[in-house]
């Protein structure tokens, strides 16, 4: 059976066969996964270098954490990716982006209006959570296409703060 | 000594204490808000009593009831930790009205050194060296004014304050009344008083600070430096003791003046005299925590003496067992404070259930921590959930270790500074010592990663899914603890050779 | 020093060879055989390769195939840790032959101390008192002849002997017969060697050893003494630094012929003479560890030498760091030994699934451990599964905190003997320090259970069946992260009073 | 709901009411009971006195493990009860007793003959397991009614060496 994997954009395909011999990217490579029972962690030795992570299953894959990094692994198998009529992997977002309060608060102040043109890391709102006031950053510049909070509101974790363009 | 102590605290700080109280035979009584009902602490003491719900005013800041728990379960002490009601001298006068015992200093003490302001002048009077700066609360005219003498950089501090709260550095005079303005506003929140008042900025400095011993008998030692200047935001994140900068000179010099502004306020317990070090060796008094410090371990690990129960024996009214010059420092300890924050994302505040927990331990290892595999981190409280500490022959080995442990410290399911503690361990200014108070803010977060991680990543991705599709088609399930069949064959062929 | 470290070992002192590896940026690589595949020390090395099956003669104790991987790994040094082929002078010798260092003692001095019988005689010749007894291996009618002149109770000792296999005490001459056939049966199944020797008993004698490091350039320092007089049947259960016995005279007397009986051997790297000593202050040579000891880090803990990274250094031909008079013991450390037995059933050896693990954690507290939740304890190999070790000021607040500690231990899944560590941390001879090496004889392990356990019990049952039968009634999924609903109602009117 | 439930041979009665009310042998008491999420551990308050334990399920009841003991509770409801006709505590054993391997091994030497009379404490068979010869001893005086194994057999964990009578 063949995997398409994508981890950070980067597309990797796994093949592994009825024996359980497998390949990488067409290259065999020696790998030996065992889980530790009843735990969501696993040992992995690939080429006998040691690996220890523990995965999560998320929508279409794993989040692999690793070495105190987290991975989002995208998997595809050769049945579906035929059934979907080629690369299935996400086009890169150039539509509108929402900025979202990454956590519970109370918006200060918000630091621009609509139309606005923003640069990357520009402060956008500033949110006061866990009696200390955090600065919303622009993660991209653009355009400032909706404002949807205001002073003095309180917001929960995920709620739109700003649309940007 | 006591028979029983009430924890007025929770997290990794209760359980410290806990285990203090343990160690001496004392009877321990635990206080809990709703979320914190299989709290470690909770578990750990020997009674436990709810408070009330999540939030600090409805529990862990009622005075009422923490002194009616203590009654109702014939508790002849109180430790209350940091933070919380560590330094509200209303709360220690409550339990001496009580009947029952403050572990920590005097109420009085706590007013002369609350008041920022009063504590500098304070402070003059004394002899203690102070920062230049506005010395009385001002309105926003007389800061604009003060500050254009002063010169920037210029900080902002309220004069209720700590922790970090309602501080800002300005360095541009345009940005003052703006400045102003948040720091007041934050301030009012915090403290419920939006006096603020204006210092000069040492820059570049470093924040070393002195831990203070005192008992009831008018014995006053010091236990050396710690430095604790990689800060963010004025939150300490990394401490060790002792520090790179300091000689047994100016330790003796800073020492001196530490044990005199504990004096100068009739102080008693354990204490810390904080100071701004510049790069000439002047030093200036910035103020004093009248509690323990979260960073007391680092302190522990190079003297040897156990803060918490020397805070117990004193306040129980025993002598101090040392003098000054029993007190030696052996070696180098290095604290990092474990938060629930994204290095990756402005070290945003995150909450989460811990699905994983793997501690660090080994030789010269130490964890202070409120985690277990199942807690639900609440963003309610402060987002520092535990501490690794580590103690090294040297401040390389110290580096090293340090570096190791963080490495084994696996926290699933919540997002860790850890990464942020591990880069930091692994730059060159630190290991090198140059350290001062704005080392996070040049410091750059390396978003790179490791280059084999994500192939890692895909494989580990590819054979689980691949095992899960098998489990599913066969209809069996394969026995979890039985090794993997995933070998390729040639591996074997390979040790043949 | 060395690029590539293999550690032949496994458990929790090849974890601790590892950690020291890592803090000293050296690449490791571990080895495993088929129940190990998902142990610590697999996941913890950079690299990791497969030995073999269960059985130690067809995995860790294969000398070919472990040469063969540290070549194919490309390791330029084997450290073998305690057990297995840690004293194996063929082993030591194989790694030199194939270009690689061996991390201990040179292959001779291992061969000198190997041969108990050779080994007394060399020890006289060098001036070191030894226990009076045969001075060589005799046949059954020649050692009930000596036994009879020398005196009951008598040892039978193997003369390859170690780690107690083959050892007996015979308290009269009626049982010695039945004693020698055991002895040799043993020694004949653990190292394929049944000569035996007699030794006069010492009692009461306490177990004290001295920790010795020693360089390639002639250098030999001893880090003062562990007391290891808690045993059962030859095998320590607890260690301590110092000795309760032992004052600052008597150190140097026993430091100084430790250090003569290595030079005499021409040792170098880390080793042990152990000593039986009397109540008069007479000591008596009884064997040479010629490797890491279990109980090193009591010694680390009062010396801050770290022993294994002094190994690393000793071996790659550094000078030792240390003149005697730099050596200084602070405070005090213990160990207990958890193992895989069953206090209450004779220590009988349990194996069985680690379900729940809770490891104690805190100031002063050091855990070395092979354990994780889902491991499979192996009865292939030895029942020491984890050590825990606590520094105090003093060795009663060592003992406290000890006390503290292992009631935190949460082992689930096996039985382990905190128990009977519990049990002996509060027993009035062990907190007046009168130990002998016959202590857990005459210790009596309680099987009485605190008070108030079997009501607790019994409510906690109760509540959790009347749970599951809810559950089960209205096949609604509770969530096990509300707070249960169980809460006598009075309670409530109690603190409304 | 009443449970019945026996502890190292003690019986204590456990009553939950419909409100959540607990009583003990008839006495009420304040107990607050939690579950670790996740875990099979539990905190328990009990007149605010605080117990952490884990329950592992076993027959007829629980294995607690609490401050490094382990007691079998043995938990039968009222429903239960009235359908076993009255109380189904297990009568004292009086009948013959199987020793059994506490661990796979090799028996070295058996140091009884059936018919023999032994007390309590005395050695009966000596198992080599683990490099270690182990004596096994009696639990209780009695008569050796039979013994399964001689020296040199291999045994596993819970095979019969010696029935007791």
């Amino acid at each position: 059976m063949k995997y398409f994997v994508y981890v950070d954009d980067e597309e990797f395909v796994v093949e592994i066969d009825e024996t359980g011999n497998i390949a990488l990217d067409g290259e065999p490579v020696d790998v030996d996964l065992a889980r530790i029972p009843g735990q969501p962690v696993y040992s992995l030795l690939l080429e006998h270098r040691s690996y220890e992570f523990a995965a999560e299953e998320v929508r279409d894959g794993y989040a692999i954490l690793l070495q105190g990094e987290q991975y989002i692994a995208r998997v595809e198998d050769e049945y579906r990716r035929r059934l979907m009529g080629g690369r299935a992997r996400p086009a890169p977002t150039t539509s509108d982006m929402n900025i979202t309060a990454p956590i519970p608060g109370r918006i200060v102040k918000v630091e621009v209006r609509e139309g606005d043109e923003v640069a990357d890391g520009q402060p956008l709102v500033i949110l006061e959570a866990m009696k200390m006031e955090n600065e919303i950053r622009a993660p991209r510049g653009g355009t400032v296409q909706r404002v949807h909070v205001e002073p003095g509101q309180s917001v929960e974790q995920g709620e739109v703060l700003i649309t940007l363009g | 000594m006591f028979k029983k102590v009430l924890v007025a605290n929770r997290g990794e700080i209760a359980i410290r204490i806990l285990r203090a109280c343990e160690e001496r035979g004392l009877k321990t009584v635990a206080v809990f808000s709703d979320p914190d009902r299989t709290a470690l602490h909770v578990r750990y003491a020997d009674e436990a009593y709810h408070l009330g719900p999540a939030p600090a005013s409805d529990s862990y800041l009622r005075i009422d009831r923490i002194i009616q728990v203590a009654k109702e379960a014939g508790a002849d002490a109180i430790h209350p930790g940091y933070g919380f009601l560590a330094e509200n001298a209303d709360f220690a006068q409550a339990c001496i009205d009580a009947g029952i015992t403050f572990i920590g200093p005097p109420p009085q003490a706590i007013r002369a050194m609350g008041d920022k302001v009063e504590a500098r002048k304070t402070m003059q009077a004394a002899g203690v060296p102070v920062v230049p700066g506005t010395s009385d609360d001002v309105t926003d005219a007389e800061a604009i004014a003060a500050a254009l003498e002063i010169g920037f950089p210029i900080m902002i501090k309220a004069a209720a304050g700590g922790g970090g709260k309602g501080m800002r550095i300005v360095y541009r005079a345009d940005d003052l009344p703006r400045a102003l303005a948040s720091a007041r506003r934050e301030a009012k929140a915090a403290f419920g008083d939006d006096r603020i008042y204006l210092e000069k900025v040492i820059s570049p400095a470093r924040h070393v600070e002195i831990q203070v011993l005192a008992d009831q008998h008018g014995n006053v030692i010091h236990l050396g430096e710690r430095e604790c200047s990689i800060q963010r935001r004025h939150q300490k994140l990394i401490e060790e003791s002792p520090s790179p900068a300091v000689d047994e000179a100016l330790r003796r010099r800073m020492g001196e003046v530490a044990v005199r502004a504990a004096r100068a306020v009739g102080y008693t317990n354990a204490g810390t005299v904080e100071f701004l070090l510049d790069p000439d060796g002047n030093f200036y008094f910035l103020e004093m925590n009248t509690r323990l410090q979260v960073e007391h371990p680092v302190t522990e690990m190079v003297t040897g003496v156990d803060i918490v129960k020397e805070q117990l024996a004193i306040a129980a009214g025993r002598r101090l067992r040392w003098k000054q010059e029993d007190i030696h420092m052996k070696g180098w300890a290095i604290e990092c404070r474990i938060t629930a924050e994204d290095p990756f994302n402005n070290f945003m505040p995150t909450g989460g259930t811990v699905t994983y927990l793997k501690e660090p331990t080994g030789p010269g290892v130490r964890v202070e921590s409120s985690l277990y595999e199942g807690m639900e981190v609440s963003l309610h409280y402060d987002p520092m959930v535990a501490k690794l500490i580590v103690w090294g022959e040297t401040r390389a080995e110290a580096i090293l270790r340090m570096r190791r442990a963080l490495e084994e410290y696996y926290i699933g399911g919540i997002k860790t500074i850890i990464p942020f503690h591990i880069q930091v361990m692994n730059s060159t200014q630190f290991i090198a010592g140059h350290l001062d108070t704005r080392f996070v803010e040049r410091f750059t977060v390396s978003h790179e990663r490791p280059s084999d991680g994500r192939k890692v990543a895909a494989i580990a991705a590819a054979l689980i899914s691949h095992e899960r599709a098998r489990e599913a088609a066969v209809h069996i399930h394969i026995d979890q603890t039985t090794r993997s069949a995933w070998k390729w064959a040639a591996r074997l062929e390979a040790l043949r050779r």
